[in-house]
């Protein structure tokens, strides 16, 4: 499998990435997405716009109450970090069910969001945890709440010209419960169904799903089923039931509609569960 | 030193070179001036195609050359053969519709992927680009893709001279009235229609041809991940390209695993070889995995509907199936013995059914072609009879151990006691089936597993245990019998041990090695026999010049067939050897004795080296009167009969209640596969049946969309199993030896697959009865979901799901 | 064409290269390390793993532009001399190998493995091989070959601290010695 | 791959029918589709460029409208080919009137896919049939608010 011919450029810096960017150029971070896209000649840019080697992308840090983790953090640091372990222990563990191990060395945070897999894990567990991702163009950053930055298949609203060059997850009170659930499908290991549940000290409860249709989503549904309530196992039993409702549901060979809003529900118990 | 190697897990000889990288696979070779090649291939399954235009490709640089079906045509070259001839019941010829290289415009493409031409170019890159830029002007045709809805009523016909898209009919076992009767005067009839599921070979190695012929010698030299190169070459000369078989030599290097898909003579081996002419420079040809998933034949893709009669007693009286194989667009290679001769005959399994009869329907539809893939219609009989009789233990609440002991045929070794005869033309050759199953329930510790299970269905965990006890056929085959059945050529197997001056032993085998560790297992064989050291012998394979004649690997026919055409090789040696032993040590011959890699002169200390012997043939100063020199023997070992490995496997699962997913947790196998040369790789060799069975059962499945297309054409959406996906495997053994060959060997390559399919829906079914589901069968492959909704099912009565 | 510069299992290497070119053709084609295969088009088998880095990624789905400047070793450059690694000695030892076609991705992620978890439990091996097919062995012996290095490295990492040294066999037989193993 | 939608736009159904009669209007509204040529009687010739995140091809063939009733629906069906694979599909359309000023606009149909795109595609193609029609009927409300500014 050969990819169609395309030029390579790999800049410095955010801003010269920026000057490079067009409509015929597609951005390059780990590249395990992009360039099997490019070997089945599924993709076809004229210029590749290699991000991976950009410092400023680069590294996980505590800013302001945020947790700023730079686009081109690959899954693998995300899994190891001391911080990421200590503030947002899901993402550690969750990091840990994405792709496999040479997919986690490359693979990165940015990324897989402005890939925007509809059965990715990383978009569930940053829309639970209420992140925002930082969009940034020529006439400067803007951010997106990641509930609202997935908004088809492989669809986001990154616009033409811009990158994303951080994902900021504000630093959960103590006591803050989060937990990711998936339900793998055996061939690719995607999610058919991933559940990520954020139970803030307060009892609010943030609930993501990816996997389940053609954008990941936050479930408000299910959250309003929690409001003001403990978290015994009627409550949770009742609020995931209403999982995944007025969205329209994916289908494959493993898993029919019927059978996704199931394992919806059943994950999102589990993932409540765990948080109880 | 010891040269007892018969019997010891002897580190592999070929490993050093894999685990350093230095294998040498067909894509790591390159020549000079070497071409690459891409084909143009059908997006539908079924297309006229009316026209081709080449021109844009041609003008791209790099392009050497563009071949279309056309040129073939031109060429005279028809296309591939099969191996095999079936007649219909009525004794008309099967239907073998040509199978060309490349579909020539005014015909038609029967398959996605089937290509319509070439591009043969300076780079791969080249190549790939260029053949985008054929155009094609496809009249897209209805398809039909299940081998039951081809034999409809207004079906789609894939041939035009193959009516009702049927290659032949046929039928095996006692006369169906008798069966009809038989099962009739049932007391209970347990009745199972079920589909055994199209899959994909995959072995990790995609094909890789490569073509060159040298102007210079007229010869052509064809590298090939083959599992047999000298049938390759005799398909390719004799019946392909009409080239002299003595001008082409057949290469097959290493091979990255075969699993029956690299047995085929594919088209693209002899475009390559027939190209190369054409253009006067190699032409390498690797296949993508997305083509491999379109192009290698597939496996099993059954439907069939099977009831078993039984008496009140539980004695099994009769057995009656319908069956439609599908055969996919073309007739591969050993496509019309697979459905026949080696899944009719195995219906007798391990039991003592006095009626058994098989009607079958071998269809033509728009899929690739299905062939022998692990196992090779045994799984399929298999699968039938243990689903079956496990199906029946339930419905007639019977212990499904003891129903199938008291059906099981009494053990006999083959020797004091004669085979078994079946009632599908096979006679068994040694057997002790309660052995194995006794041992293998012994090591689940089935009173402490019954127990174990109440208490989990108590603890809302379905645990299930399933069983199945196998039977096959393999030592492929004897020549007689298997030309009797159709096969268009022998199935022997050649040997050639030439002694070297030095004492060294190069041994030229037709069993070509692609994992199976050939290189270390006969070298045992012969260092054993020979008394010599094992690094004194080296094992050549896979190369036609080399080798006189090979009949190739599969079947698990290379110990008991190869193995014993070198044993012969080597009692030859033995003899002559003998001769001048004797002679140098001024005796008669029969007053020796050979052992520990000399002869002795029997009750002296008197004795002569298998070395100097060698030596002395090859320097013949002293020498008896009228022996030729030299030590040097070749062999053609038939077989008197086929071998027949068994087993008993258990499977134990864990089903999860809510989703349905189905976790492997013990699986355990007792497989008796006659003597063993080197436990170790008879060990690998289950390990890796078990996973391909285990993956049927639980994973793996083709499917194509009602228009033909493959709707799960990579790993991305066709589950292979993974590390995490199998448990440790349980392995034991048990010795019954094959009475009619030398080694006393059976066969261990495909005894792991054929056991392991129904042993997991087995216990699948068990672990949601245990919950009180019910179910009578699930479709294969188990997915979460079809479980999951196998356990909505109705709670009091069986039913299909 | 662009220029890259790599160094591949410690030899500096300098070559024009189209920026399609993958990385896994580059190594087979450009420099001739054959041991690295290509067993699929989706980035699963990971029949082409390398160690770029010293981490292990699918040289099938890198761009040999990608590579500028770093580090790379192959299956080609895991033995020190004659001296094998011990994943390699394992998968020997224990039959971790049949056809040998996933063999080196296989080895290349289990020394991987054992560079960040020395002490690996069973589970751990089987979800670390989540990115490699191997459709000979059932994975049995793979585990087992990859348990056998782990515990090879440890006792050796013992026998510099002065411990005593023993690595039972997994299969208790012949094994030849290494000038035969050609 | 399975395309079905129901949709409930502020319009009657004489102004969607309208709008739906316009290749100009279905151009803009179809997903994909950059240009409408009209070839013969309810034919037209259709350009499209498909572009989801790394995937993008372009594809060209055949649209033509059958089963025409006014005010009430068609049938579209749609033939295109491209590098990756072709795409066959017939679809529905109906129209139903809900009170005075609005219409439920109903599609039913499916496309027959082949070449890569039906062999690489099923892990996701549900998802691209969801987006599709939620792009469709977003572009359908975007146009009919242009049309009431203009």
């Amino acid at each position: 499998m050969i990819p169609y011919a395309f030029d390579y450029a790999r800049p410095e810096s955010v801003e010269e990435a920026l000057d490079l960017l067009d409509d015929d150029a597609k951005i390059l971070a780990g590249g395990h997405s992009l360039v099997p896209a490019l070997k089945l000649r599924l993709s076809a840019p004229g210029k590749l716009i290699d991000i991976a080697r950009i410092p400023s992308l680069k590294g996980i840090r505590e800013e302001n109450g945020e947790i700023v983790i730079g686009a081109g953090t690959t899954h693998d640091e995300i899994m190891k970090s001391d911080l990421i372990k200590q503030h947002l222990p899901m993402f550690a563990e969750g990091a840990a069910l994405i792709g496999d191990p040479m997919v986690r060395h490359k693979g990165t945070l940015g990324g897989s969001l402005a890939h925007a897999d509809p059965s990715a894990d990383w978009p569930a567990m940053v829309i639970a945890a209420d992140g925002e991702v930082v969009l940034r163009g020529k006439n400067g950053s803007r951010l997106v709440a990641a509930a609202d930055f997935f908004i088809g298949f492989y669809s986001t609203a990154l616009e033409e010209g811009e990158i994303i060059t951080e994902i900021r997850l504000p630093v959960p009170a103590e006591g803050t419960r989060m937990n990711y659930q998936k339900f793998a499908q055996p061939a690719s290991r995607f999610a058919i169904v991933g559940c990520s549940v954020v139970r803030h000290p307060d009892g609010s409860v943030r609930v993501a799903f990816t996997g389940v249709s053609d954008a990941p989503f936050r479930d408000t549904g299910v959250e309003e089923a929690l409001s003001g309530q403990q978290l015994t196992d009627d409550v949770i039993e009742a609020a995931a039931a209403k999982a995944a409702q007025g969205v329209s549901l994916n289908s494959d060979h493993f898993a029919t509609e019927e059978y996704r809003q199931h394992l919806a529900r059943v994950y999102c118990k589990r993932a409540l569960k765990a948080v109880a | 030193m010891s040269t007892n190697y018969i019997g010891q897990s002897v580190k592999r000889l070929e490993d050093k070179r894999f685990i350093t990288g230095k294998g040498r696979y067909t894509d790591d070779i390159k020549l000079p001036g070497m071409t690459y090649a891409s084909f143009v291939r059908s997006p539908y399954a079924h297309a006229r195609v009316n026209s081709i235009d080449t021109s844009a490709a041609k003008d791209m640089p790099g392009v050497v050359a563009i071949f279309t079906g056309d040129d073939i045509a031109s060429a005279g070259i028809v296309g591939v053969p099969t191996g095999w001839q079936v007649n219909f019941k009525n004794g008309d010829t099967m239907k073998e519709p040509p199978h060309p290289l490349l579909v020539p415009t005014g015909s038609t493409v029967k398959h996605i992927g089937d290509p319509v031409a070439v591009i043969i170019a300076d780079s791969r890159e080249a190549a790939f680009d260029a053949s985008e830029l054929v155009e094609v002007d496809w009249e897209e045709l209805p398809a039909v893709v299940s081998a039951l809805k081809a034999t409809e009523e207004g079906a789609p016909q894939v041939h035009p001279d193959a009516p009702g898209n049927l290659a032949f009919d046929w039928e095996i076992g006692n006369p169906i009235d008798e069966v009809n009767e038989a099962i009739e005067q049932s007391a209970h009839v347990t009745t199972l229609e079920f589909v055994n599921q199209r899959l994909v070979p995959n072995a990790i190695e995609p094909r890789a041809y490569i073509g060159h012929y040298d102007e210079v010698s007229d010869k052509y030299t064809l590298y090939t991940s083959t599992q047999n190169p000298h049938l390759i070459r005799l398909l390719m000369c004799a019946f392909v390209l009409g080239i002299p078989e003595h001008k082409v030599r057949v290469l097959g290097p290493d091979v990255g695993g075969g699993f029956g898909s690299k047995i085929y003579h594919y088209t693209e081996e002899a475009l390559v070889t027939w190209a190369s002419k054409q253009i006067r420079r190699p032409i390498k040809w690797t296949e993508t995995r997305s083509e491999a998933f379109m192009l290698d034949a597939h496996g099993r893709d059954h439907i069939s509907k099977a009831e078993m009669g039984f008496d009140a007693d539980g004695n099994i009286k009769a057995l009656r199936i319908k069956t439609y194989a599908n055969l996919g667009a073309y007739l591969s290679t050993f496509a019309p013995a697979v459905p026949t001769y080696l899944h009719g005959t195995l219906l007798q399994g391990l039991y003592t059914t006095p009626k058994i009869h098989l009607e079958l329907s071998a269809v033509f539809t728009n899929t690739v072609a299905v062939d022998a893939y692990r196992g090779a219609g045994r799984p399929e009989a298999t699968y039938l009879l243990e689903r079956l009789i496990d199906l029946a233990a339930l419905e007639m609440d019977r212990d499904p151990i003891q129903l199938r002991k008291q059906n099981f045929i009494p053990s006999f070794d083959g020797v004091e006691q004669p085979g078994y005869q079946t009632q599908v033309a096979l006679q068994y050759d040694s057997g002790n089936y309660h052995g194995v199953l006794d041992r293998a329930v012994e090591m689940l510790g089935y009173e402490e597993f019954r127990r174990l299970q109440q208490e989990s269905s108590r603890n809302g965990k379905l645990i299930g245990v399933g069983l199945s006890t196998y039977i096959e056929a393999c030592g492929i085959a004897p020549s007689a019998v298997v030309g009797a059945l159709g096969a268009r050529a022998g199935l022997y197997e050649s040997a050639q041990v030439r002694v070297q001056p030095t004492g060294k032993v190069s041994v030229y085998t037709g069993s070509h090695s692609h994992g199976q560790g050939h290189v270390t297992t006969f070298a045992q064989v012969v260092a054993d026999k020979l008394g010599i050291a094992m690094e004194d012998i080296d094992i050549i394979h896979g190369d036609s010049d080399a080798v006189a004649f090979g009949m190739g690997t599969y079947g698990s026919r290379s110990l008991a067939v190869g193995g014993s055409a070198i044993v012969k090789s080597i009692e030859k040696v033995l003899e002559k050897g003998a001769k001048i032993a004797a002679h140098k040590l001024e005796c008669s011959a029969d007053d020796l004795e050979y052992a520990e890699g000399k002869w002795t002169v029997k009750g002296t200390d008197k004795s002569i080296s298998f070395g100097d012997v060698a030596l002395t043939a090859y320097v013949p100063h002293v020498y008896p009167q009228g022996l030729e020199p030299g030590l040097d023997f070749s062999s053609f070992y038939d077989p008197a009969n086929f071998t027949y490995p068994f087993g008993c496997h258990i499977a134990v699962v864990e089903v999860d209640k809510e989703t349905g997913k189905v976790k492997l947790k013990r699986f355990i196998a007792v497989d008796d596969v006659g003597n063993v040369i080197n436990p170790m790789i008879v060990d690998g060799q289950i390990h890796g049946g078990l996973a391909q069975g285990i993956g049927q059962a639980l994973l793996e499945e083709a499917i194509y969309d009602e228009n033909g297309q493959l709707t799960n054409g990579s790993y991305m959406d066709y589950a292979m199993p993974r590390a995490d996906d199998l448990p440790m495997f349980e392995i034991e053994r048990q010795v019954t030896p094959c009475p009619h060959n030398p080694l006393g060997v059976k066969g261990a390559g495909e005894a792991g697959c054929i056991g392991s399919t129904p042993a997991v829906v087995n216990a699948v079914i068990n672990a949601l009865w245990s919950g009180g589901h019910k179910v009578k069968d699930i479709r294969m492959p188990l997915t979460s979901e079809r479980v999951w909704r196998a356990m909505q099912s109705s709670n009091s009565t069986i039913t299909q799901s | 064409m662009t220029k890259i510069s790599v160094t591949v299992n410690g030899t500096a290497q300098t070559h024009e290269v189209e920026p399609r070119q993958l990385l896994v053709y580059y190594l087979r084609e450009k420099l001739g390390l054959t041991g690295t295969h290509i067993g699929c088009d989706t980035s699963s088998c990971g029949a082409c793993t390398v160690h770029m880095d010293g981490m292990a990624v699918k040289s099938c789905s890198i761009l040999a532009v990608q590579a500028d400047g770093c580090e790379i070793t192959t299956i080609e450059g895991l033995a020190k001399g004659d001296q094998l690694h011990p994943v390699q000695e394992g998968f020997k030892e224990c039959h971790g190998l049949q056809c040998g076609f996933c063999t080196p991705g296989m080895i290349m992620s289990a020394t991987d493995l054992l560079q960040n978890n020395p002490d690996p439990t069973e589970e751990d091996i089987r979800h670390a091989l989540e990115g490699n097919i191997c459709r000979c062995t059932g994975y049995h012996n793979i585990v087992r070959s990859i348990q056998w290095a782990a515990e090879k490295m440890k006792t050796s990492a013992r026998a510099l601290d002065g411990a005593p040294v023993s690595t039972s066999p997994v299969y208790a037989s012949v094994n030849l010695n290494q000038q035969q193993q050609v | 791959m399975e395309l079905q939608g129901s949709h409930v736009l502020n319009a009657p159904p004489e102004q969607i029918w309208e709008m739906l009669m316009d290749t100009d209007v279905l151009a803009r509204i179809v997903p994909g589709i950059s240009r409408l040529e009209k070839t013969g009687e309810n034919e037209y010739k259709a350009v499209a460029d498909i572009k989801m995140g790394p995937v993008s091809g372009s594809f060209s063939g055949g649209l033509t409208l059958s089963d025409i009733r006014e005010n009430e629906g068609y049938v579209i069906h749609v033939k295109q080919s491209s590098k990756i694979g072709n795409a066959d599909a017939t679809i529905r359309i109906d129209l139903a009137p809900v009170g005075q000023a609005q219409t439920q606009l109903t599609f039913d149909g499916g496309a027959k896919l082949s070449g890569l795109l039906a062999r690489t595609g099923n892990r996701v193609l549900s998802g691209v049939a969801n987006t599709l029609t939620k792009q469709f009927f977003e572009n359908f409300e975007k146009e009919l608010q242009t049309t009431k500014q203009t």
